[in-house]
């Protein structure tokens, strides 16, 4: 059995599971043993790539396994994956397996809960793991669907209103997509012969100039949207201030991920002309998002709001370094990726936990928090920090890669450019302190928060393993930043239509 | 015994008698006249087959058949579409076709 | 030569302290968790005294001029083919004696706070913090590249950051963390383009090959200009920018006296002798850069820390709190040190000023922690930091009021304490470098010599106060850090600086320049005398010397209005100009437009849904006509 | 006799009586008047020569249909009631295009030409019609005949279905109650 197959099997096997539970305290336990084995299973697929990759493995893709599912289209089930990938998969494992954790005490339809929660995970992981252009996008869908019905039942506020702008922007996306994906499938063997959805294969060949001209700002929106690509990126406020608690962090810390990590393993990498003749309209886009966001975030009132407007300006990054079309660049956007996705979560598991215990999510009316529940308090400033970069935390790695990266480029436009996304750091600075200035620190404004209590065990569980994440990236991130690095390599250079040394 | 009488007349029959059927469809409101209409267009339809499977090709049976197989359909469909109109009188205490409008926006 | 890999050990025991500490100090005694940071630094501080003992005389052939040695370096993170950020430790005169600074001063800040922040709640997380400083503080300062120390300088900012807002219910103390955090942080943007820019053209982070005179920063300094200056001058001055920030140079400054809040040892250690000197000791790191490839970002740095010294100086002048007072005397002191870097040239004599620079950056640490560790004293004792309330100390506090004196006699160049040579080496430089700097310098030297003694008259002489309970002296673990000190401060100035810590390396002779020292002496002496006039006992003068400038009086005493001019454009430009047009473009304008679309499917819906009316003759009559209508089309139109 | 005055004379009572059909306002004197045309149709199948459509015709609508009709007419309504016309935009809409689409039916069908076949007639007694009916092959309908069949049975099961009176709904009803 490939190993791969697993990361789609287990979710699985793990749904078919919770069917047979009968209230609530099973359903979490099996999640929790399903994930769980998840998580390890991720840690093993990192393990065993390094070593392949030591042991001299230089193929673009390992664990690859392939079978035709439906042969008049020559659609294929096609794993593989290389390190950027395996780096994904980590990061997801990881994120759902701290969102079980989060809906602990998730009592209301459990069952349904982590049926699409985990569904939810499946269609990620089955995203990451394809080569297949179809085969992702099927997964691609099993991943945003569920996510309406998560919102619409378990969301707060006005969530069915929320679900379906959420669904409606993603749907949109979707249909971009689908249209670049047929375009690229079409013209997948220009001389004639099969045509294929195998990325590996289309990424030897040229689409035709006029036509990726055409198809790649639809791939590339497409899979933008569900990125945050300004303009395109309000479904996130109302989206994430709706949801649930887990799926907001699986949404912002996982889902946002399939759209940069599509932008760019689809529409730059099999596209490449076309990305580079229109990069600097996305490049101005992003870079609005990112200062955009950033400024967006100051003004706001609504914990879940701020993080998601910050979510914009650090996602917005993710794209701005993609289309910086250098290799550290690129291996910065991956990193702040991963990064972006850890933080995210962290935040939205902690706005979860204190709204539970507050029932307010405004910070204008909450204050000195820190005295009544230390443990959320100080992951809060943790998650904080590692927001606004600091070293030792991954925030700063991502960034520093990405910044340096896009600084590779000496016209005055993307100096330009990159002076404006770097000069986010400050306002990252600036709505950071204030929500942990209004929130953590002061005197109480409120006296029932004297009787709150701080996390619970779960609640740390969950949190402490997206701290350690986070530190851990932060502290060495060498590893991660070369088992992307290599895999980059290929990818950079059919995009810059360079060869490039590699920096090894 | 059909003598000189050309096809034409009977196509002529058909098609007035046809379009007085959905006028009358169009304009009755009750949902019995409507049926009633219904039976005329079936049965112009009918006339018409039989005529051409006369005039055209008299060496087959094929138009009769047709005809025959619809009024055993116009009897089904009157059976079942009287049952309808029973149930809607019992449900509206009217078959006027106009109060029958749940089924909208 | 010797091996210095241990040196490493010099930042990491204190890591090792602050995550301990962290994680299980709230399960100890508090007075467990101040020991073993004290331990921890103990043991840092001792492993300073050794490289110091090593590099200076151990491992050194006299006459020969001293080389940095790299002791250790692990490769972080790969980011261009060139460029990749490492870790490790650098040995050089200037870090060497920053060692030893920032242990000393921690070490004597650890003893003492064990003393003062007895009872506080959070005791065990004042002392992982403050090992967590020491950490990132000797971690830049052993920072093998730009990268690395850029990697510390963020840390030491986060630090500085939790210590002001130790006292975390105060809103006050928020304010100035946050305030201290971002202002440092907008600098540290100039300091991370600069780092950028800088590494583009050299290809490379380390300090090593960069301040290499045939390295390619010093040898391509010409390179493209922009705006007149050439790049790598640019470069210098950004990251000068990120040093003026986290030196509180003008006009930077403002975080530098809210940072106050935060308790006195923190502002001993952190915000007089230790950070905020980082902004000097950057520049020193990279002073053959300045020096020999871009002597215009040079002139920067000395104008900057002239009107710095001046600036802050006038306002000292005029505060009432004492730990502001000293903080506007830290910013002039920087200055100071500024200034003699940016006059100073390369090598042998001409480096005349970096030598200067980093003697006053050694007597300053000490005798400026005097001062703050002496004004918590006194705070501890009288509860408040406003000395309008106080007077009449020397009596109830004799060791702190000693110590004090001296710190102050010492702060204002009066020979042979420490101050008077590092000053006056200062003041060599300035006069060899630039007049105009030169005699700012005098005046700021007068300046210097009137606040402290006034600030010293008005707490321990003066008035007659009546204090709600007795003030009592420290207990012994706090005044034997100012005996400590107060001895350092005494004989610093013997040290030979000029043979130790010089631009190149290499030991020069340096003749005390009686004709500028002199008058340096007597312009220190006027100030204390006019001081001495105005507030050994209660006059009237003072107020009527205000009266007389009351202009310059009420500029000085609200600060010049920096804060009012940052608060005009944090709040009203970023927030209320950017932020909430931002806000509000993005809910209406931008979120308008999906919603309108929405909203126009919905209106289109609205008219459509006519159609479906639910009446079985308007279908029919539909069909009907469609159906005619088609085949009218098709049959007879097409 | 003519066989065109006969001709004629059905022709007109069908189109004459289908206007009354859907212009009386009493809905049983329409029943009667669908009654006469029908009657009329299966006069035409017998010049036709098709003897058992045209007895069909006769026993399965006028007989059936009609009666079912009337029957249903009498469960519905009242002997006196008049029905509710439709207002006249409906009917001027209507009849322009029923208008509209005769004379593009009819004028479609002018200007085609169609040329009687010759062939000689097959034999449409009822005895042929019966052997045709159960045959199968070329000129067999067994299939349609079977089709039909079911359709008449599934028809008929529906009919009771529709129109019975609805228990499952009382029992909804009941089972809301409990909850």
């Amino acid at each position: 059995m490939n190993i791969l197959s697993l990361f789609v099997l287990i979710p699985v096997l793990t749904i078919v599971g919770i069917l047979f539970t009968k209230d609530y305290k099973q359903t979490r336990v099996v999640s929790a043993i399903g994930m769980g084995i998840q998580l390890v299973l991720a840690g093993l697929l990192i393990y065993l790539y390094l070593a392949e990759r030591n042991a001299g493995n230089t193929a673009a893709m390992l664990f690859t396994y392939d079978t035709v599912w439906f042969p008049t289209l020559n659609i294929h089930y096609s794993v593989g994956v290389d390190g950027i990938s395996v780096a994904m998969i980590g990061l997801t494992a990881i994120v759902v397996f701290a969102g079980i954790f989060a809906s602990w005490m998730v009592t209301f339809l459990s069952r349904e809960f982590f049926i699409s929660l985990i569904l939810l995970s499946s269609g990620v992981f089955g995203f990451f793991i394809s080569l297949d252009l179809f085969t992702m996008f099927l997964f691609y869908e099993v991943a945003v669907i569920p996510m309406y019905l998560l919102i619409g039942i378990w969301g707060s506020g006005p969530k069915e209103y929320s679900a379906m702008k959420l669904t409606l922007m993603l749907m949109a996306g979707s249909a971009l997509i689908l249209v670049g994906l047929l375009g690229i499938y079409f013209n997948s063997a220009p001389g004639g012969g099969q045509l294929t959805w195998n990325i590996q294969q289309i990424a030897r060949i040229q689409i035709p100039i006029q036509m990726q001209r055409f198809l790649f700002p639809f791939t590339f929106i497409g899979f933008g949207i569900l990125g945050a690509l300004f303009p395109f990126h309000t479904w996130s406020p109302d989206g994430h201030a709706s949801a649930p608690t887990a799926v907001s962090m699986l949404h912002a810390g996982v889902l946002m991920k399939l759209g940069g990590y599509g932008a760019f393993r689809v529409a730059m990498y099999l596209m490449p002309e076309a990305a580079q003749e229109q990069a600097w309209i996305f490049i101005i886009l992003t870079s609005i998002s990112v200062v955009y966001g950033a400024f967006g975030a100051i003004w706001q009132k609504d914990l879940k709001y701020i993080n998601a407007y910050s979510s914009v300006s650090h996602c917005g990054l993710v794209l701005f370094a993609v289309l910086m079309m250098n290799q550290t660049a690129m291996n910065g956007a991956v990193i702040q990726m991963i990064s972006h996705g850890l933080m995210t979560a962290l935040f939205f598991a902690l706005i979860g936990m204190i709204y539970g215990r507050t029932h307010t999510r405004m910070i204008n009316e909450m204050g000195g928090l820190m005295k009544v529940m230390p443990f959320l308090g100080v992951a809060w400033v943790i998650g904080g920090l590692a927001s606004l970069g600091l070293p030792g935390l991954s925030g700063f790695v991502a960034e520093m890669t990405v910044f340096v990266g896009a600084f590779q480029h000496t016209d005055v436009f993307h100096r330009t450019v990159t002076i404006l996304a770097t000069s986010s750091i400050v306002v990252t600075a600036v709505y950071i302190l204030r929500v942990v200035g209004a929130l953590l620190f002061g005197p109480i404004k409120d006296d029932h928060f004297l009787q709150l209590d701080d996390a619970k065990w779960y609640e740390r569980f969950s949190t402490i393993t997206l701290i350690v994440s986070i530190a851990a990236i932060g502290l060495a991130p060498l590893w991660l930043s070369d088992m992307i690095g290599s895999s980059l390599v290929p990818m950079v250079e059919k995009i810059t239509g360079m060869s490039i040394a590699g920096l090894f | 015994m059909t003598g000189t009488i050309p096809l034409m007349y009977f196509l002529v029959i058909s098609t007035l008698m046809f379009f007085i059927g959905i006028y009358g469809f169009l304009t009755r409101r009750n949902l019995i006249t409507m049926l009633m209409s219904i039976e005329l267009i079936l049965n112009s339809v009918n006339i018409n087959f039989v005529a051409f499977n006369k005039y055209l090709y008299p060496q087959h049976l094929s138009g009769h058949f047709f005809s025959l197989i619809v009024i055993a359909v116009a009897a089904a469909e009157a059976a079942v579409a009287i049952a309808i109109i029973i149930n809607i009188y019992r449900n509206f205490k009217s078959i006027d076709v106009d109060k029958v409008d749940q089924m909208r926006y | 030569m010797t091996d210095f890999t241990y040196t490493i050990l010099i930042p990491l025991v204190p890591l090792a302290v602050f995550i301990f500490v962290g994680l299980t100090g709230h399960k100890m005694k508090p007075i467990v968790s101040g020991l073993i940071g004290t331990a921890g630094l103990a043991f840092a501080a001792v492993l300073a005294y050794i490289t110091a003992f090593n590099y200076f005389w151990i491992g050194h052939t006299a006459g020969t001029g001293y080389t940095s040695i790299k002791a250790f370096e692990i490769s972080w993170l790969h980011l261009t083919e060139h460029l990749t950020i490492k870790l490790g430790s650098l040995i050089d005169p200037i870090s060497v004696m920053m060692l030893v600074v920032i242990t000393t001063v921690s070490l004597m800040v650890h003893i003492y706070s064990i003393g003062y922040m007895k009872g506080e709640r959070g005791y065990h997380r004042f002392f992982a913090f403050l090992s967590l400083f020491s950490f990132s503080m000797l971690g830049l300062v052993l920072a093998t590249n730009i990268f690395q120390m850029y990697i510390f300088w963020e840390l030491v900012g986060v630090s500085s950051f939790l210590l002001i807002g130790f006292y975390y219910e105060k809103p006050s103390a928020v304010a100035a963390s946050k305030k201290a955090f971002i202002v440092t942080r907008f600098a540290d943007l100039g300091f991370l383009i600069g780092i950028l820019m800088l590494s583009f053209n050299t290809n490379t982070f380390d300090f090593q090959t960069l301040v290499s005179p045939t390295g390619p920063a010093i040898t391509q300094a010409g390179g493209a200009a922009f705006m007149g200056l050439s790049v790598l001058s640019w470069s210098l001055i950004f990251i000068f920018m990120g040093g003026a920030g986290k030196s509180a140079m003008f006009p930077l400054h403002i975080w530098l006296p809210d940072a106050m809040e935060g308790p006195t040892p923190v502002s001993a250690l952190i915000h007089a002798a230790t950070m905020v000197v980082a902004g000097v000791y950057l520049v020193a790191r990279l002073f053959p850069v300045y020096a020999l490839g871009a002597p215009d970002a040079l002139h920067v740095v000395a104008w900057v820390g002239g009107i710095s010294s001046l600036f802050a100086a006038v306002i000292a002048c005029t505060q009432t709190d004492i730990k502001r007072v000293l903080a506007y005397s830290t910013m002039s002191q920087i200055g100071y040190m500024m200034l003699a870097l940016g006059v100073s040239g390369f090598g042998g004599h001409e480096g005349l000023g970096f030598m200067a620079s980093n003697f006053h950056l050694f007597t300053h640490a000490m005798f400026k922690a005097l001062l703050f560790l002496g004004a918590g004293a006194v705070i501890h004792a009288v509860h408040s930091n406003d000395m309008s309330g106080m007077g009449n100390l020397r009596k109830y506090l004799p060791v702190t009021h000693a110590t004090f004196l001296i710190a102050c006699i010492t702060i204002a160049g009066i020979p042979p304490l420490s101050g008077f040579f590092s000053k006056d080496e200062i003041l060599v430089a300035a006069f060899e470098g630039n007049k105009a700097l030169f005699f700012i310098e005098y005046a700021v030297a007068g300046l210097t010599a009137f606040y402290m003694f006034r600030l010293y008259y008005s707490i321990f002489w003066g008035k007659e106060t009546h204090y709600h309970h007795t003030p009592h002296e420290a207990p012994l673990v706090m005044t034997i850090p100012l005996m400590i000190l107060a001895f350092g401060s005494i004989f610093a100035g013997f040290l030979p600086f000029h043979n130790l810590v010089t631009s190149d390396g290499l030991p020069f002779e340096t003749p005390t320049e009686w004709s500028i020292a002199i008058p340096s002496v007597l312009i220190a002496l006027l100030g204390i005398g006019v001081a001495t006039f105005m507030y050994r006992k209660v006059t009237g003068v003072p107020d009527k010397i205000a009266g007389a400038f009351s202009h310059l009086y009420k500029w000085s005493y609200h600060k010049f209005y920096m804060d009012e001019v940052y608060l005009f454009v944090t709040k009203k430009v970023i927030f209320n100009l950017i932020s909430r047009p931002v806000a509000w473009f993005d809910r209406h304008v931008v979120d308008g437009t999906m919603n309108g679309i929405a909203g126009i499917t919905q209106f289109a819906s609205v008219k459509i849904k006519g159609f479906q009316s639910g009446r079985v003759q308007q279908y029919a009559f539909v069909f009907v006509t469609g159906a005619i209508a088609l085949v009218l089309i098709f049959v007879y139109l097409w | 006799m003519n066989s065109e005055l006969m001709f004629f004379i059905l022709a007109g009572m069908i189109l004459i009586f289908s206007v009354m059909t859907v212009t009386t306002r009493r809905i049983l004197r329409a029943a009667v008047y669908l009654l006469f045309v029908l009657i009329s149709t299966a006069g035409l199948y017998f010049m036709l020569n098709y003897n058992f459509l045209a007895a069909v015709q006769l026993t399965v609508y006028a007989g059936g249909i009609v009666v079912l009709i009337i029957f249903s007419i009498l469960l519905t309504s009242h002997i006196s009631e008049r029905a509710v016309v439709a207002g006249w935009k409906q009917n001027l809409l209507s009849a322009l295009s029923v208008v509209a689409g005769a004379a593009l039916t009819l004028i479609t069908m002018f200007n085609y030409t169609f040329t009687a076949s010759s062939e000689p007639a097959s034999g449409s007694s009822v005895k042929d019609v019966g052997t045709a009916l159960v045959s199968y092959g070329d000129n067999g309908f067994a299939l349609p005949f079977e089709v039909i069949s079911i359709l008449l049975l599934a028809a008929m099961i529906g009919a009771i279905i529709v129109a019975r009176r609805e228990k499952l709904k009382i029992e909804e009803k009941e089972i809301r109650r409990e909850n």
